[in-house]
């Protein structure tokens, strides 16, 4: 029974083992690009099947979570480290999604990256991504989480900087590992924390003991502030939200998969896993919600001005994580993990669609260079439409359900709902509305904007990316009739609503789709009209431009703060004073000083014999004397 | 005393070969079988467990001084094959070395015996008194004679201040025996104490312990290398064992503790110090020697039980080193060019053998596991430790911790240099690789069983 | 003897003081010291001395200096060494001081040769072997500097 | 300060004498004497002592210095001529060249 | 064969091995295929033993004791326990590998070079293996000889500069452990009346505490100098750049390892009040070394000074764990200290291989290195991430259990103001970050980025240097996905030695 499971994870590893030795030059390319094109999309497809057949295991016995261990990682005193798979309602949802719209990246990406040199590297890499992704939503102990945890942000490292030649990628890429690895330390400490009360990571075990409320001994908020600061860096929450954004030097299916659909949403994942711990801590969960929603505004601020196909969505992905940490934080985490799937829907969607458009114009990513493309390249402009209408919150569509109900917990749940937060909530979602359709605007409507040589072989791309995006492209539309927080339900509960609220719910619903058409028509008003009518928008707004344009000049402040302080006080304090003067000055010294006085010893050596016998006598006479003291 | 009959024979034997033309050439093989035949028959005495008293009050003879006799004289085998290269042409020192060596040898044969002072000092004087001779017998240099006469004015002066001593002692204990010291060394008297620190100063300056040690340097870089060799090792190994011999059975207390921790302390630092920026070979090794009297005298601060142990076993490892060093230092025509530390460059490229052997030498000089040096100075300040007296442990440990430099410079210039001077072979190469080979055993076995040599003293 | 110029003159005070040592010897009634110091020191060893200060005349340039440059500390300290070993040798616990004659004191020649030839027969033979030595030494020495004459 | 006190006195006196002269003195045979100077001085006391004891151990002693002088005389002075042949003089402040 | 006879065998093999090619002068190959051959000899008998060796048993396996110097109670002692099991098998398995992997980086003297290498390994085995204070402390100092002469012929153009400091730093701390040692085993001996240098007849002492911490102190500066701890550490950087490759990896590998076994093996346990007495100290120091050395290896420019200085910074690790006194920091330690072993021996391999190519150690003078030699960028990568400490590898074991045990044996039942071990551990789990940053940079432009080469292209690796460089890697995901098999066989010593050094030990009158 258990064999599925492990397998689920194991065989993308597989499909990595082959494709990194035989299709890279550590094996001199003995695969050529079909073979491992096809090894790779073989792979998470098999998973995806296993894990549908485990999931109608998991159904047929009722949903009693699956536990498949596997081996002893270690056993320390008492304590062991087991390496055991947990399959429950959440973790089949994320496996399903993980492997489902894995798989179809998988295919997408054999045509996109069909030229590239390292083509069976690139495959490898997904793989590799995949199967620790897998291990971290398998896990049943902490640890499995956190190989996962790390190994995914070792995955994101490499596939960001998959083109090095350039520096500015592998840049990117470390940004990206460094940033995590912050997060990672929190997390660490958490974990610490958890064992130190609990003498085990198995997650289920600690929820149900924080829920069965013996676990005086350490103070849930604590650990819930440690576990979010992991989250807070994958999941590219504030303050550790910088990298996402550079994270888009990496092929655009990377950007799809990794930051958009799957790997950013672990630490949603995490804190819902969690959840049994969060309910016990309200200011961890204020905090998350706080940070949430303020990182959900801000990211889509700085969408607004951005001109980057790639940016603009990058931005509004920490965006709409950032609606997530909302929903944890005021204790829907079924409503999270809903948004998790329907964004990773419609986001993969958008990503494969910018990829589709990179690809059409031939690696040109400056939406004020594009414009009317829709002619050119149709199917890649339908999907784009239905995904944006989808993350804009039109009704009928996914997004528009998984939002609604976020806004909705925000105002109304008893764990920490506010108005406010629902308003700036509300602020947001119209904003991306707003940006959504500039976006899908400037690039599909209008005038061309492009050079005459690249306009000349625009073209549709190949079936593999198209019929890809066919299906994200449903999905995105229909993804919001899966009822994932009732589905939970039974396993995490969702939040009490505040009687004296209940009554607002279809107000709130009316207010939120008139601000989604709102957004929408805003945008369509603003970017269908002359060219004058935004810029003179964007001089009225004078230095807020700037502000935003300059992404409030967070890089700067971190490189002025930490980074390069860091660096000046290694170098001029611990390598130039520490070591080279303090120590090895004394050092060098007292060599220095030895040699000098063996200089002056030599200068005794007079040579000169009455001087000798002089040195007796003084002798003679000093030891002499100086017996006599206890005579 | 059979070794001392053996020994007088022999000299006997040499005059006659020197004064008979055909007969020259056999004064050296002569002079190797009575040294080996007279430090053969002390080991055998000794595993005889001959113990007697010859003569009552001047000369007693047991097991243990049997074994220092024994081993000082095998010392004196590398010393006489390592001659050959300086003292192997006719007139040239081809008889007077071996004849001289052996006279020298019969004096230092009655030290470790000597049971009253008469005996003592008559004996130390019959072994420097050909040394004087020896230093001047190469003479491949003009100054050796400048450092003959240093050596003879300083060390004449030793020998007035040893007698000055040894009359004071007499004066108040009204004997001669060396047993009387005990009494004389413990006694609060003062021209007791008076005569006792003489006795002990003309020791230090003999040894060359700072401030006593100036002759020491120009001495041994004005005399050849055997001559070197044979002040460096045997006439110190001596003096120790006289020093023992005059503080047998005494713990020191009180002021004399002051004299033998400070003054060797003094020397040891002084002379690892001033050794770092020798360029001069045998001057190194004076510097060096002053350090390792320092180590040599540290050892009386112990009791007495272990001490005769102690010192003779420092004094066989460091005779061992030392000699192993000369034996195989490559020969010159030019002795002061031989002397250079230049000279010693990249030796291992031209000789590895000789720059291994001489490795070795230094390492174990610098006391470094798991050379036997290290054994030897491990047991001096073990006993220093048992003593009470860790501070001066401590000291004379990071004294001895300075002295590793210069050694290490010695391995780095043969091994790391590239080489300069040609590769020269000349008479008495091969004996002196033998004398090397002798020293390299005697050194393997006090490396790898300590124990067994410690038991037989 | 310490301040006269001439080494000649130096061994001439040496001698006076010798044999006045000698005398002193007499005195004290050990005749046969007194004997040998005379016929050893003044005899033989003096007598060798000032042979070889007139072999070797050597002219020492009349303005060359007389003493080492370290005669002012050298005074200094040897007055001290004086101070301390008189203080010494004076302070010790005979100081009741017998006169010569008392108790088994004086020995005549015929006591001290026949304890010379019992108890301290030993000592007599390492003196001839030391003497034998001494002689080889001699000799060696000097047949260096006499083939340094040939050499040269 | 009666009679051996005196004389053991002179003794000391003669010994720092002979070593004083060894140290302020340039003639190399006049620091030979003084050698001989110090060895008296020995003798002196040894002497004075031996008759206090009505010993002959200290005569005997004697005797070995006496021999011993002699020894070192005998072997100073061809030193001292080889000295003299390599460079005419006496001074012994010639003779520093080994030092450092 | 006995275990203890194989045990023997194995301490003695290179001793033999060298003594035949002091003799033996072949050409340049078959002098390194003896050795090779030696080496893997030597392994194989280490992996029998290894197997042979039950981590239930208390006490010592394949021991072997015989007086050697009876009269001052040294004798020959040595043997297998849970301390020094893995670290035998490290040197064990590192010895042929470092000759295969610098097979060409020697080219001169290259008998004696061999000779050093094999006495060196000996000496190495001889201080793990051995039982008895005497013993261990003239290995100990053995080490310094043919360690100081590898550096000082084979070395960089500084070698004199390098080996001196080397050796005279190292020394010093010897000399006065050498006094502890005397006044130690002597203070034994007017208690007990006998003496003794046996470890365990030492382990049964009871001292004051004012002479527990003298020696303690005595013996610190020693283990802590050839750790190195900050600040006794700066002799290291410049052993290792002047180091020939081989030099430097047995140095990285094994050499460093000595000093954080002496503290586990007899500075901790024999001293344990004055240990208790000093830990904030010491763990500030070891924590201090993670972070200083960290910032350090962040901005050299020589690449074998980034690893040196990323060695400072992963045996704070080990230290850490040691002073934790908790069972998965102490066997955490345990794992670090051959996680380092083996990273660190990879890493400075790789850097020898491409230092053979492009003949320069400065990091600026390469670029884009795994574009133009892909298999040594694979390579170099998994061991970079290795020594990042990546989940999966044997650098994550080490350095999650150590954190983990000293943080939770440093964590107060009540938060209660400032608490320094609570401190110290959270600032040694920024070491994380600190150890990602300096790799990563290091790796950045190092294969990374444009192309970039001194002179000329650059060869990819040979048959040989792959086989080496994945026989490590095996060997690094084997102790990062499997650590429990070896765990099992430390984990009976570490929890004696936690019990050695918990437990009070001062004189009985004194309580």
């Amino acid at each position: 029974m258990n064999t599925p499971l492990a397998l689920i994870a194991l065989l993308p590893l597989l499909g990595f083992l082959l494709n990194g030795t035989f299709a890279t030059a550590l094996g001199g390319k003995r695969f050529n690009n079909t073979v491992a094109a096809v090894i790779a999309c073989a792979m998470p497809i098999a998973a995806f099947a296993l894990t549908i057949q485990a999931f109608l295991t998991l159904q047929s016995n009722g949903y009693t979570p699956i536990v498949a261990p596997l081996y002893r990682w270690a056993l320390i005193g008492e304590h062991t480290f087991d390496i055991t798979f947990y399959f429950d309602r959440l973790s089949a949802i994320m496996t399903l999604v993980v492997t489902g719209v894995g798989s179809v990246i998988h295919i997408y990406s054999t045509g996109y990256m069909h030229d590239d040199k390292s083509f069976g590297r690139f495959m490898a890499y997904l793989n590799l991504f995949l199967f620790f992704m897998l291990l971290l939503v398998l896990g049943r102990s902490m640890l499995v989480l956190f190989v996962g945890w790390e190994g995914v942000g070792l995955a994101s490292y490499l596939l960001i900087g998959f083109w090095f030649d350039d520096l500015a990628n592998a840049i990117a890429g470390r940004k990206a590992f460094i940033t995590n690895r912050i997060g990672d330390a929190g997390f660490l400490l958490g974990m610490f924390l958890l064992y130190r009360a609990f003498g085990t990571l198995d997650m289920d075990t600690i929820n149900s003991a924080f829920v069965g409320g013996q676990a005086a001994m350490v103070s849930a908020s604590l650990v819930g502030f440690f576990l979010f600061v992991g989250a807070t860096g994958k999941s590219a929450q504030i303050p550790l939200y910088v990298w996402l954004p550079d994270a888009m030097a990496g092929p655009t299916p990377v950007s799809a998969l990794i930051h958009a659909a799957t790997m950013v949403t672990a630490g949603v994942y995490l804190v819902a896993r969690m959840s049994g711990l969060y309910m016990q801590a309200p200011d961890a969960s204020q905090l998350m919600a706080v940070v949430g929603v303020l990182t959900a505004f801000m990211a889509a601020t700085i969408a607004l001005v951005q001109t980057d196909i790639k940016k603009v969505l990058a931005y509004s992905t920490v965006s709409q994580l950032g609606f997530m940490f909302v929903a944890l934080g005021v204790g829907a985490y079924g409503v999270a993990i809903f948004h998790v799937v329907t964004h990773a829907f419609f986001k993969a969607c958008l990503f494969l669609g910018a990829g589709s458009v990179i690809h059409a114009l031939g690696g040109e990513q400056d939406i004020r260079k594009m414009g009317g493309l829709r002619k050119h390249i149709p199917i890649t402009f339908w999907t784009f439409v239905i995904s944006t209408a989808a993350i804009a919150g039109i009704p009928g569509l996914a997004g528009f359900f998984s939002k609604d109900e976020i806004l909705w917990y925000a105002f109304a749940s008893e764990k920490g709902g506010a108005p406010w937060l629902w308003a700036v909530g509300a602020l947001t979602a119209f904003m991306t509305a707003f940006y959504m359709t500039r976006l899908l605007w400037l690039t599909f409507f209008g005038a061309s904007r492009m050079s005459h040589e690249v306009e000349h072989h625009v073209h549709e791309s190949p079936l593999s990316m198209t019929g890809v995006l066919g299906v994200l492209a449903v999905l995105s539309a229909v993804g919001g009739y899966i009822g994932i927080p009732h589905f939970l339900e039974p396993q995490i509960p969702l939040p009490p609503v505040v009687e004296s609220l209940e009554h607002y719910e279809h107000t709130l619903l009316y207010v939120s789709i008139a601000i989604a058409f709102a957004g929408v028509a805003l945008a369509v008003f603003m970017y269908s009209g002359p060219a004058s009518r935004p810029a003179g928008i964007a001089r009225a707004a004078g230095p807020v431009r700037v502000l935003l344009e300059g992404k409030y000049f967070v890089d700067e402040l971190y490189a002025a703060v930490i980074v390069r302080p860091l660096a000046w006080v290694s170098e001029h304090v611990f390598l130039k004073i520490g070591d080279k003067m303090l120590i090895d000055g004394t050092l060098n010294g007292l060599g220095a000083f030895a040699q000098r006085s063996a200089g002056w010893l030599g200068r005794a050596q007079t040579g000169s014999l009455q001087f000798y016998a002089l040195l007796v006598m003084v002798g003679m006479v000093g030891a002499l004397l100086w017996s006599w003291r206890h005579v | 005393m059979l070794p001392e009959h053996l020994l007088l024979a022999g000299l006997v034997l040499l005059i006659v070969t020197s004064l008979v033309r055909g007969m020259r050439s056999l004064a050296f093989p002569l002079a190797l079988g009575v040294i080996a035949a007279a430090s053969g028959a002390a080991f055998w005495l000794a595993s005889a467990g001959l113990s007697a008293e010859p003569f009552p009050g001047h000369f007693v003879v047991s097991p243990t001084t049997l074994m220092v006799k024994g081993a000082l004289l095998a010392l004196a085998l590398p010393v006489l094959l390592m001659s050959r290269s300086d003292f192997s042409r006719e007139g040239l020192g081809d008889t007077e070395f071996p004849t001289l060596l052996v006279a020298s040898l019969y004096g230092l044969s009655l030290l470790p015996s000597a049971a009253s002072a008469l005996v003592l000092f008559l004996g130390l004087e019959m072994m420097s008194i050909p040394v004087y001779a020896l230093i001047v017998l190469a003479f491949r240099r003009p100054q050796s004679a400048e450092s003959a006469l240093k050596y003879l004015v300083l060390s004449g002066a030793a020998s007035a201040t040893l007698l000055m001593g040894i009359s004071l002692v007499y004066g108040t204990t009204g004997s001669m025996d060396l047993s009387a010291y005990r009494d004389a060394i413990l006694q609060a008297d003062l021209m007791a104490r008076t005569g006792v620190v003489l006795v002990l100063l003309a020791l230090f300056l003999k040894a060359a312990v700072v401030p006593f040690h100036a002759w020491a340097p120009d001495t041994y870089e004005g005399a050849s290398v055997p001559v070197t060799a044979y002040m460096a090792t045997l006439s110190k190994a001596a003096l120790l064992v006289v020093a023992v011999r005059f503080f047998d059975g005494v713990n020191v207390s009180g002021s004399m503790v002051d004299l033998l921790a400070v003054l060797p302390l003094v020397s040891i630092v002084w002379g690892n110090i001033a050794a770092i920026r020798q360029t001069n070979l045998r001057r190194m090794i004076a510097y060096s020697s002053i350090a390792h009297a320092g180590y040599l005298f540290y050892a009386f601060l112990g009791t007495s039980e272990g001490r005769l142990e102690a010192v003779t076993f420092y004094i066989i490892v460091y005779s061992a080193a030392n000699l192993l060093a000369f034996a195989v230092l490559p020969s010159h025509t030019d002795d002061v060019v031989r002397d250079r530390m230049e000279t010693l460059d990249g030796l291992f490229h031209r000789d590895p053998m000789a720059a291994s052997l001489i490795a070795v030498a230094m390492l174990s000089l610098a006391g470094l596991p798991p050379f036997p040096g290290f054994t030897a100075k491990f047991l001096i300040f073990k006993s220093v430790i048992a003593a009470g007296y860790s501070t001066y442990a401590v000291l004379g440990l990071v004294g001895s911790f300075l002295g590793l430099y210069f050694y290490l410079r010695v391995v780095q210039r043969m091994f790391m240099l590239p080489s300069t001077a040609a590769a020269t072979t000349s008479v008495g190469q091969g004996l002196g690789k033998a004398a090397g080979v002798l020293c390299l055993a005697a050194t393997a076995v006090l490396m790898i069983v300590p124990g067994w040599v410690l038991d037989r003293f | 003897m310490l301040f006269m110029r001439e080494p000649m003159r130096v061994a001439l005070a040496l001698i006076t003081s010798m044999s006045s040592l000698g005398a002193v010897y007499g005195l004290m009634g050990v005749h046969f010291i007194a004997a040998f110091q005379v016929l050893i020191y003044v005899g033989a060893v003096m007598v060798f001395m000032v042979y070889v200060i007139m072999l070797l005349e050597v002219k020492e340039a009349p303005g060359s200096k007389r003493f080492s440059s370290y005669v002012v500390p050298g005074v200094v300290v040897g007055v001290l060494l004086m101070a301390a070993l008189g203080a010494g040798m004076l302070r010790g616990p005979m100081s009741s001081g017998m006169l010569p004659g008392e108790g088994s004191g004086t020995f005549s020649l015929v006591e001290f040769s026949s304890a010379f030839l019992t108890r301290y027969w030993l000592v007599f033979e390492l003196t001839t072997v030391f003497l034998v030595g001494a002689i080889v030494a001699a000799l060696a020495v000097v047949n260096v500097s006499r083939r340094k004459q040939e050499g040269a | 300060m009666n009679e051996s006190q005196f004389l053991l006195a002179i003794a000391g006196g003669l010994f720092t004498i002979g070593l004083l002269g060894v140290v302020i003195r340039r003639n190399a045979l006049v620091m030979l004497m003084c050698m001989e100077l110090m060895l008296n001085g020995v003798n002196l006391s040894l002497v004075t002592f031996s008759q206090q004891r009505g010993d002959a151990a200290g005569a005997v002693m004697v005797f070995l210095t006496f021999v011993v002088a002699t020894a070192e005389v005998a072997l100073a002075i061809p030193i001292v001529l080889l000295l003299v042949k390599h460079a005419r003089s006496l001074d012994v402040d010639r003779y520093s060249e080994l030092k450092g | 064969m006995s275990d203890a006879m194989l045990l023997n065998v194995l301490l003695f093999l290179p001793l033999g091995a060298a003594a035949l090619l002091a003799f033996v002068r072949g050409n340049a190959n078959a002098v390194r295929i003896t050795t090779t051959a030696a080496m893997a000899v030597q392994f194989v008998i280490a992996m029998v033993l290894y197997s042979h060796f039950d981590g239930a048993v208390p006490g010592l396996q394949a021991a072997t004791s015989v007086p050697w110097i009876a009269e001052w109670g040294v004798s020959y002692a040595i043997g297998l326990d849970g301390v020094n099991i893995l670290l035998v098998l490290l040197t064990a398995f590192l010895g042929p590998l470092v000759i295969l992997g610098a097979w060409t980086a020697i080219e001169k003297d290259v008998a004696l070079f061999h000779v050093n290498v094999l006495l060196l390994q000996f000496a190495m085995m001889g201080a793990f293996l051995s039982q008895d204070l005497f013993l261990f402390y003239v290995f100990w100092e053995a080490m310094l000889i043919p360690m100081f002469l590898i550096i000082g012929i084979w070395g960089g153009a500084r070698r004199s500069y390098a080996t001196v400091k080397f050796v005279l730093y190292t020394a010093f701390g010897s000399i006065l452990m050498l006094a502890a040692v005397i006044y130690l085993v002597w203070s034994l001996q007017q208690a007990g009346g006998v003496a003794s240098f046996a470890f365990a007849d030492l382990l049964q002492a009871r001292l004051p505490l004012d002479v527990q911490i003298t020696l303690l102190a005595a013996f610190a500066l020693s283990f802590a100098i050839k750790v190195p701890m900050v600040p006794l550490h700066t002799w290291l950087p410049d052993a290792h750049v002047e180091a020939p490759t081989p030099g430097s990896v047995i140095l990285a590998g094994v050499l460093l390892k000595m000093g954080t076994y002496g503290f586990m093996k007899l500075g901790f346990p024999l001293f344990p009040d004055a240990t208790r007495l000093f830990t904030p100290v010491l763990m500030s120091l070891s924590v201090v070394s993670i972070v200083y050395g960290a910032c350090l290896a962040l901005v050299q420019q020589d690449i074998k000074k980034i690893i040196a200085y990323s060695s400072i910074s992963h045996l704070g690790y080990v230290m850490l764990g040691l002073l934790s006194l908790d069972l998965a920091g102490i066997q955490g330690a345990v794992i670090q200290m051959v996680s380092h072993g083996l990273v660190a021996a990879g890493l400075f391999l790789l850097v020898g291989m491409v230092y053979e190519r492009g003949h320069t150690r400065e990091l600026s003078a390469y670029g884009g290195l795994a574009r133009q030699i892909p298999v040594f960028g694979v390579f170099f990568i998994v061991f970079t991430l290795a020594s990042v400490g990546l989940p999966t590898t044997s650098g994550f074991t080490g350095e999650f259990l150590v954190l983990l045990g000293a943080f939770t044996a440093a964590w107060p039942q009540h938060l209660d103001g400032v608490h320094l071990p609570l401190i110290l551990s959270v600032t040694a789990v920024t070491g994380v970050v600190l150890g990602a940053l300096y790799m990563l940079r290091f790796a950045l432009t190092f294969v990374f980025g444009p192309e970039k080469a001194p002179h000329g292209p650059l060869t990819d690796l040979t048959l040989r240097e792959k086989t080496v460089l994945g026989i490590l890697t095996v060997s690094i995901f084997a102790l990062g996905l499997f650590p429990d098999s070896a765990l099992r066989k430390t984990e009976l010593a570490a929890k004696t030695y936690q019990q050695l050094v918990s437990t009070s030990r001062l004189p009985n009158d004194a309580k």
